[in-house]
């Protein structure tokens, strides 16, 4: 049981390279979250994975069996289409049904199946409608449902949330979640913008970068050590605040002299070597506490505050010239535009990077 | 334009008669269209017989024709653009012109011209008058080009080797016919294949046979249904043509091969090697169809279609077909024109050129291009009967339609009476 | 040169002339009744006018071409129907109960609805299957130029064409039509293929099948081409075969399209009068409706009121094409 | 799709491709080849034998008596049948019935004493004892392996007949604008029909579906008719080149439109209504949007009414006129068929001399029936 | 300066009525954003506001002007579609161009404003390509691009950032907020699925629930005094906890006894007429705190542990049968699956609704 072995699997489009070389290994029954910017190459790899797109170069195998050049229809998968791809000439129930129709199965299962989908996904009342009759979210719904009724080894996602409502959301999402954990055998790899979303499903994300892997590891792995730069502004929103920083001194705990004068330590190890180089120092919107103490990491004036109901965003300017600091505070805060605020933060919550953006604890 | 013969320069031609002609005629600044049937090497024939009336009188003149003339035509006259002058092959076709008001008479110095200067000239009037949309009768027509259709073509070579004479009678004919069965040999090709016009060759045969077994006035009466398509005596030639076509042993292919074959491909029989067939019968047009190179009169030839020795008093008939000249825009140019046909000069260019016969008695025998032509020429100026193409005077949908289908019909296994039957109740329902 | 000139001429002339209308018209009915800006209550009064008069205008040649070269001639064949052979005398009814009564015009009616139900189905069918099979090989755009060929023969030529297909010569003779030659090669006896009445019918079928397959094939490649390919590849992941996406995928997608060759393929069926006139000319029992009609227009000086007798009545035959037509832009008009 | 394309599928379909394309073209073939053939045969054999040599009967000559030479106190005539001696004479005989009774080098006796001998390169000789008379030269039959023979006389007929070059330039003079105009009124007409609401769409949508019926002969007269009327009133001649456009644009237009409006209909209504918001009006949005998406629908009926229009012989013959001067290339054509239309040589050589130009249009429009035009400008079912 | 007025508002397909009648007013300048379920009516609302869909009752005015059969081309709006509707034969550039061509704006003007769009939404390296070859997120930009190329009285967007990542989003969220404060003339109805989208751009926040209003008002308003039920679960994410209660004594607060027995006071009052009725009474996830005191709210056994890094979701089993009470607790939690845990939470931040749904808080 090798499951999805991909290896320097490369895309090009004519001259344009989409993806430049993608080494994964993907475990029977994982849930793989594929994440990146938007352009990145996710939909590709998905595409290439389903048998879609031609792989330019490199070896795709499913169970140790090359599959390159295996059709789609061999490679025992699902997809949820980023654009729906719905058939607009069948009603919601046909447009589901088709697949196991395909199959073969009988008349009873598939309306069961059909169904249960329906059900779950909130489609049951439009079951005879054509697609071009639906909202824009009940499309994206309609598209999930036809990728859960039937049963594949292998599911692909791409971004099958994106249009729901929040409720819908989470209530999908959980309806993946325990598809999961029903379908153990099953591999299923998910394509998401949303934090949340790769948080809480992935076994495993994979954050992609202009068609290369940045870091691969469980969500909190990624969270709260991410491998470089990239992968720490990715992961979390509001994005991680990095300052430039010098490292002042070494050892076990690492000294810095932040942009701005200030210094701080950081529970990192570093060499000696590196005392005196460029450092990003990183912290999270959301390890920020506002402190009225002289203990603190930094000073800065609020300069726009977002209310969020549960939290509170706080945009301190002041250190960075241009980027603003973001604090994420719990609550609704009395702070006002203007205010100067003073932030401190756990240790060991500290990221420090190195001047080619990867980071020194994971060294 | 080039003349194609220098005038005055061949004694054949009757030079005077242009020049008498170029005298009354100056047409400078005029136009004169003409429609014609004419295409391909026709076309250029008959471009170098109006190259004398251009010359002799300064008309500008433009000739067109169309592989669909019958439809042009009518097309042209009903919306109001006719050419000046059209020629056209079919008198049924000219007798609808004429009953709509589309043509203009002709006049009695022309009728008496044909009297007096065609050789059987009552036959020609006869042919040439309508009645008009008034309902009265006039002269509307010019009868200018004739084929003759009683011919029968054969390889004197081939004859030759078998050993088979020339028939001087139809029961020789018929003989013949036998004997060529006897001797392992096919005697006749008949191809009535023509596409959309399928059917019409077997109307000559049966129109020849008719004026061989009845009288000429039988045979005026058929064609204007006074008497029944199932009168005894057209339900006899159809049977006498029917000896000869239905029968499998006679005709190259069978019977049932008769109605498919194309007419233009039939005559090919004859030069095949071995021969497929020893007989043909077919109008003076024929040759162009015959393989390259084929010599009339040496490689081919033809006799005349011999009548019965037991119906003398038939005489010699003849079976024939042609063009006529009409006016079709009443102007001095298209009057000069069918002027200009009455000149021998207009007849002696184009019998000089070939595939021309002409029953103009002051037309010069000796121009004609070659032997053949002039044999032809004395068939026809020889016939003590002449007689038009029967199914061109018939009403089209008879004559260009019921009748060829009840052909194919008859050769394809009909019995005459009921063919006849059938084209009569054809006519009956256009009357 | 100078013809070639005066071509040139002509034919930039005549499209530039046909440009200027539309750009002229639209930019005067902007003109007349400007909205931009315009004050709120005169620019939507403005626009509700020139929103009830551009659909017009932008249909107006068409409308005018139409009316002219089809409607007109359309109402002078009625007129000419309940008239004589001239055209000219009032007869009433007399041509329709002349035409009930005859028995070649009951055989066209026969003839034409074996055409309507054979020609526009196969040819639909083998434009379709050539259009999706061409569709994604390489060399399919010389499969496709060669199928298209008939369609670009002219008439003339194509009748010869099947003249040395179905030409026979006798039992023993070399056979030139390739049919019987197959025929005999297989050790058969050649036939007269134009002669056989019924089956002589589809013969000629065929020929018209032959030609317009590349009509069909033509249109619906265009159609299948539009289809968006995403919802082949869900067919192909759904495990669909190659059968069942045509089928089940493609063709319900470009269903409209298939109608739409369909019904043209019908109409030409009611008009198809060259292939019989060049073929038979309606012997041997095939005559057809439109050949009909020609025989009686054009033949011996024509006899106008049973040809448009006939005419009429293959514009009755269309009636029911047309209701259909209406109800399907209803259809479709309410789903937007 | 890529990845099925490998399939063992692919190659069921290239074969049946192959198959369907064989059964399209072998009646065209035999054009093709038939066009090639030397006139004569075209009648006799069919056009499949030739290409390969085949076995045929002919009929020889021999060189008339005053070609005779004596030698040995005989007369002799010799030759040979097969000009350039290519076949190869596998039989002989002198009589018609009997065109196989000897063996290439045996000497037929022929009567009279003299004797015959035709060799296997189709050289003969005819010897005689007395002096020869006549002016023939003596049939001889002759069973010959011909090898295949093509011929561009055909074309060089056709091609070299008068007034074909100004004939040609006319043809395209009237199928151009044939053709662009029609699809410009109809592209607009369509998509009035299609995208713009007015009272009695749907009726008028089926009234133009039903003139698609309308006998094109019905109309001629009618027409014509008009034509001089107007031509007339104007004291312009009635038959010009606007005259025959407009006449081909109103008999093509109805197919235009339906086509047309099918296909627009069929257009995304998002990207119109972009459009709209856009600020474009509809001039803009059929000129901006509609025209080039809807290129494969407009090139599949250009390439249908170039066709139309240049195959056209009724139309013009009608409208243009069968003058010198105002032949299409079909007219001319036809005209070269001569009075009995017999002469298949050259109609199978006109057929596809006419033939190239649609192919041409067809060829080059066909890259215009674009895949995935519309893909990327909307998502959703 | 009346703005955007529906007064009444009501569209029907053929017999499936999708909006019941809206009523609302929209001040010249705001920004108004739609949020509701999928299917809701959000994208046929604003597409009758831009004139694509007939209204089929009620009266729409813009300025005082009554438009309900003005033309879009004449509304003066800009529109951003859920389905992109990009012109597919057109580069990304002709696209954004397009409008503003059509408007007659001169060649310089129109590379300035295609430029700097591009630039905002990262697009300048595509602006030769057609959309078929962009990623989703891509022509998602495109279409955004192609509305603030213009220059209108009315921004309409419908899901404008759905398919973009995270930090994307943000920065396109912020640079729609930029937008909005330049053009302060300039009105903005957007929908959205997203909380922080709605909660953050909005002036005001439409609520819609089966094609109709269920409550209008600024976001921290629906936030913290939702007018019923519907709106309580709907704003917030995870959804607000709801629990059975019965009301069992009235005045300035109310007390409570919740399903499963405990009791609590709520800081509502309600009339002395209520004691007795059932009600429901609301806590947000992001409110509950964990306590180990005797004074908590409820206890219950955690089914599933979600770690998202900055905080924790809990879900717990115990006290509405089949519907877990979802807790949000900042940090990542020792706390494990099977584990005890008593909760508490702030009595100002409680909500209480009546046996109809609605907010005791409202009345
Ligand atoms: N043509 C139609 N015929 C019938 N019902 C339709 C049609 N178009 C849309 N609907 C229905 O109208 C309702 C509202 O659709 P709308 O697109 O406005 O939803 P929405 O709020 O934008 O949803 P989403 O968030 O999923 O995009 C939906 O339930 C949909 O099914
Ligand atoms: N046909 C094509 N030609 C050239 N480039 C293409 C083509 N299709 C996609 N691309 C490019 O490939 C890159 C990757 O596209 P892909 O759709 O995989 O992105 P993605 O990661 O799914 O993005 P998103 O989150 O926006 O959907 C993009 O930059 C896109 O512009
Ligand atoms: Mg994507
Ligand atoms: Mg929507």
């Amino acid at each position: 049981m090798t499951g999805l072995v991909l290896r320097d699997i490369r895309k090009s489009y004519g001259a344009v390279d989409v993806i430049h070389g993608i080494d994964l290994d993907i475990k029977q029954g994982e849930f793989i979250v594929f994440v990146g910017p938007s352009g990145c190459g996710k939909s590709t790899l998905l595409r290439m994975i389903a048998g879609l797109e031609e792989i330019t170069g490199g070896d795709m195998t499913i169970d140790g069996e090359r599959v390159n050049d295996v059709p789609p229809s061999k490679r025992g998968i699902a997809m949820v289409f980023q654009s729906y791809a719905l058939y607009p000439h069948m009603t919601v129930y046909d447009n589901m049904a088709f697949g196991m129709r395909i199959a073969g199965e009988s008349k009873e299962e598939i309306d069961r199946r059909v169904r249960s989908a329906a059900d779950i996904l909130q489609l049951t009342q439009y079951l005879d409608r054509l697609p071009k009759a639906l909202s824009g979210g009940q499309r994206q719904r309609v598209a999930i449902g036809r990728a859960i009724c039937r049963d594949p080894k292998v599911f692909l996602f791409d971004e099958p949330l994106s249009n729901l409502d929040a409720a819908l959301r989470v209530a999908t999402r959980i309806e993946i979640a325990k598809l999961n954990e029903q379908m153990a055998d099953t591999t299923m790899i998910y394509v998401t913008h949303d934090q949340v979303e790769a948080m809480t499903l992935a076994d495993r994300i994979v954050v992609l970068s202009a068609g290369h892997i940045e870091q691969v590891g469980p969500p909190l792995e990624l969270y709260e050590r991410p491998a470089n730069l990239f992968v720490a502004r990715f992961i979390g929103s509001p994005a991680m605040n990095i300052i430039p920083a010098k490292i002042t001194a070494a050892g076990e705990a690492t000294a810095l002299e932040l942009t701005g004068g200030r210094t701080s330590s950081v529970d990192i190890p570093t060499a000696a070597s590196e005392v005196g180089k460029t450092a990003s120092f990183g912290v999270r919107p959301e390890d920020l506490q506002i402190t009225t103490g002289e203990d603190f990491l930094f000073e800065g004036t609020v300069s726009i505050v977002e209310a969020l109901g549960e939290v509170t965003l706080l945009y301190i300017e002041g250190l960075v010239p241009g980027e603003p600091i973001i604090a994420k505070i719990p609550g609704i805060l009395a702070v006002r535009r203007g205010d100067k605020v003073r932030f401190t933060a756990d240790k060991a919550r500290l990221h420090l990077f190195d001047a080619a953006g990867n980071s020194y604890r994971a060294a | 334009a080039d003349l194609k013969f220098k005038p005055g320069e061949d004694s054949r031609f009757n030079w005077q008669s242009l020049e008498d002609f170029r005298k009354g005629h100056d047409l400078k600044g005029q136009t004169l269209t003409i429609f014609g049937p004419w295409r391909g090497e026709d076309e250029a024939l008959f471009k170098n017989v109006y190259a004398y009336f251009v010359e002799a009188t300064g008309v500008d003149l433009k000739y067109s024709s169309s592989e669909n003339y019958e439809q042009q035509i009518v097309i042209d006259t009903q919306a109001g653009s006719p050419p000046d002058v059209a020629i056209l092959p079919q008198p049924g076709l000219i007798a609808d012109l004429a009953s709509k008001g589309y043509l203009t008479p002709l006049g009695d110095e022309t009728k008496k011209w044909l009297l007096d200067n065609y050789a059987a000239g009552q036959s020609w009037v006869d042919l040439s008058t309508f009645k008009g949309k008034d309902g009265t009768a006039a002269l509307y027509a010019f009868p200018y080009k004739i084929d003759v259709k009683s011919l029968v073509w054969y390889v004197p070579e081939n004859f030759e080797d078998a050993g088979y004479e020339v028939p001087k009678t139809m029961e020789d004919l018929k003989a013949l016919t036998e004997k060529i069965v006897a001797d392992g040999g096919t005697p006749w090709c008949i191809g009535l294949g023509s596409g959309g016009a399928t059917g019409w060759p077997a109307t000559d045969w049966v129109e020849d046979l008719m004026l061989r077994t009845a009288s000429p006035e039988t045979y005026d009466k058929w064609v204007k249904n006074e008497i029944p398509f199932t009168d005894a005596a057209v339900v006899g030639a159809l049977d006498e043509f029917g000896w000869f076509a239905k029968n499998d042993t006679f005709v190259d292919g069978g019977a049932a091969a008769v109605a498919s074959t194309d007419f233009r491909d039939s005559p090919k029989g004859l030069f095949a090697s071995p021969p497929k067939c020893y007989l043909h019968h077919q109008a003076s047009f024929i040759p162009s169809f015959f393989p390259e190179g084929t010599v009339v009169g040496q490689d081919a030839d033809f006799f005349y279609m011999p009548p019965y020795a037991s119906k003398p008093e038939l005489g010699n008939p003849v079976l024939g077909a042609g063009t006529l000249a009409m006016i079709t825009k009443d102007t001095p140019a298209s009057r000069a024109f069918i002027e200009f046909l009455k000149t021998p000069i207009a007849h002696e260019v184009w019998m000089a050129q070939s595939s021309f016969l002409t029953p103009f008695k002051s037309a010069n025998k000796e121009a004609y291009a070659n032997a053949p032509m002039k044999k032809q020429g004395e068939i026809l100026l020889d016939s003590t009967t002449f007689r038009f193409d029967g199914s061109d005077l018939m009403p089209g949908k008879i004559g260009a339609g019921a009748f060829w289908t009840g052909m194919v019909d008859f050769v394809g296994g009909k019995s005459a009476n009921d063919v006849a039957a059938d084209i009569q109740k054809a006519w009956d329902a256009i009357k | 040169m100078s013809q070639l000139l005066f071509a040139v001429f002509t034919m930039v002339g005549g499209v530039l002339a046909c440009a200027a209308y539309f750009f002229g018209t639209n930019w005067l009915l902007d003109r007349i009744f400007p909205s931009k800006g315009r004050t709120g209550a005169e620019a939507s009064r403005n626009l509700r006018i020139t929103n009830a008069i551009r659909p017009w205008l932008f249909m107006a040649p068409a409308l005018f071409a139409l009316a002219i070269y089809l409607v007109y001639p359309v109402f002078e064949s009625v007129r000419l129907s309940f008239h004589d052979r001239s055209g000219t005398r009032f007869v009433g009814f007399s041509n329709f109960a002349w035409m009930i009564n005859d028995g070649e015009f009951r055989q066209s009616i026969f003839n034409n609805f074996l055409w309507l139900l054979v020609v526009p189905a196969l040819a639909t069918f083998f434009g379709l299957v050539i259009a999706a099979l061409t569709d994604r090989i390489w060399w399919g755009n010389i499969a496709k130029t060669l199928i298209f060929m008939p369609m670009a023969i002219s008439f003339v030529g194509a009748a010869v064409i099947w003249k040395f297909v179905y030409d026979f010569r006798s039992e023993g003779s070399e056979q030139i039509g390739i049919l019987n030659a197959v025929v005999v090669a297989l050790g058969g006896t050649p036939e007269a293929w134009m002669t056989i009445p019924f089956w002589n019918n589809f013969f000629l079928m065929v020929i018209l099948i032959w030609i317009q397959t590349g009509f069909a094939m033509v249109i619906l490649s265009a159609a299948l081409r539009g289809i968006p390919e995403e919802t082949i590849e869900a067919a192909v992941i759904d495990g669909a075969n190659g059968f069942q996406i045509f089928f089940k995928i493609m063709v319900p997608q470009i269903w409209g399209t298939i109608a739409v060759v369909w019904t043209t393929i019908t109409i030409l069926v009611l008009k198809v009068f060259d292939i019989v006139l060049a073929m038979t000319n309606g012997q041997w029992q095939t005559q057809v409706l439109a050949n009909l009609m020609f025989d009686w227009m054009f033949r011996g000086g024509g006899d106008f009121g049973r040809g448009a007798a006939i005419a009429v009545v293959i514009m009755i035959l269309v009636v029911p094409i047309m209701i259909w037509n209406i109800r399907n832009a209803t259809r479709e008009m309410e789903g937007h | 799709m890529i990845a099925s394309s490998r399939s063992p599928l692919i190659i069921l379909v290239h074969l049946s491709v192959l198959l369907l394309v064989a059964l399209w073209t072998l009646p065209t073939a035999g054009l093709l080849i038939s066009s090639l053939r030397d006139k004569d045969q075209l009648a006799v054999s069919g056009w499949w034998t030739a290409l390969s040599t085949s076995s045929q009967n002919l009929t020889g000559r021999a060189s008339a008596p005053d070609a005779q030479v004596e030698r040995d106190g005989k007369f002799v005539i010799s030759g040979n049948l097969t000009e350039g001696g290519s076949a190869k004479v596998s039989a002989f005989g002198v009589r018609p019935m009997q065109p196989a009774a000897f063996e290439p080098g045996t000497a037929a006796d022929i009567g009279d004493g003299q004797t015959l001998t035709v060799n296997e390169d189709g050289s003969y000789e005819l010897v005689s004892p007395a002096k020869m008379e006549g002016t023939r030269g003596q049939r001889i039959f002759y069973t010959a392996s011909v090898p295949p023979r093509f011929t561009l006389d055909n074309y060089r007929e056709v091609l070299s007949a008068a007034g074909i070059g100004s004939s040609f330039i006319n043809s395209l003079t009237v199928a151009i604008p044939s053709t662009i105009i029609p699809i410009l009124v109809a592209a607009f007409c369509a998509y009035a029909l299609a995208w713009m609401p007015f009272p009695g769409r749907a009726i008028l949508i089926a009234v133009i579906v039903g003139l698609l019926v309308v006998p094109l002969q019905m109309s001629l007269i009618p027409l014509l008719r008009l034509y001089n009327g107007v031509g007339a009133f104007f004291g312009v001649p009635a038959k010009t080149y606007v005259g025959i456009w407009l006449a081909h644009m109103g008999f093509g237009l109805p197919l235009a439109i339906y086509l047309l409006r099918n296909y627009m209909a069929g257009l995304p209504r998002e990207i119109m209504e972009s459009a709209r918001v856009d600020g474009a009006s509809d001039f803009d949005i059929f000129v901006k949007i509609i025209l080039p998406l809807s290129f494969p629908a407009l090139a599949s009926f250009a390439i249908f009414q170039f066709l139309w229009t240049w195959n056209d012989l009724l139309v013009a013959m009608v409208f243009l006129g069968t003058g010198n001067d105002e032949l299409v290339l079909t007219g001319r054509l036809v005209n070269l068929l001569g009075s009995r239309g017999g002469n298949w040589e050259i109609l199978t050589a006109s057929a596809f001399i006419t033939i190239v130009v649609p192919l041409i249009v067809f060829f080059s429009l066909q890259r215009y029936l674009v895949r995935g035009l519309l893909a990327g400008s909307v998502k959703g079912g």
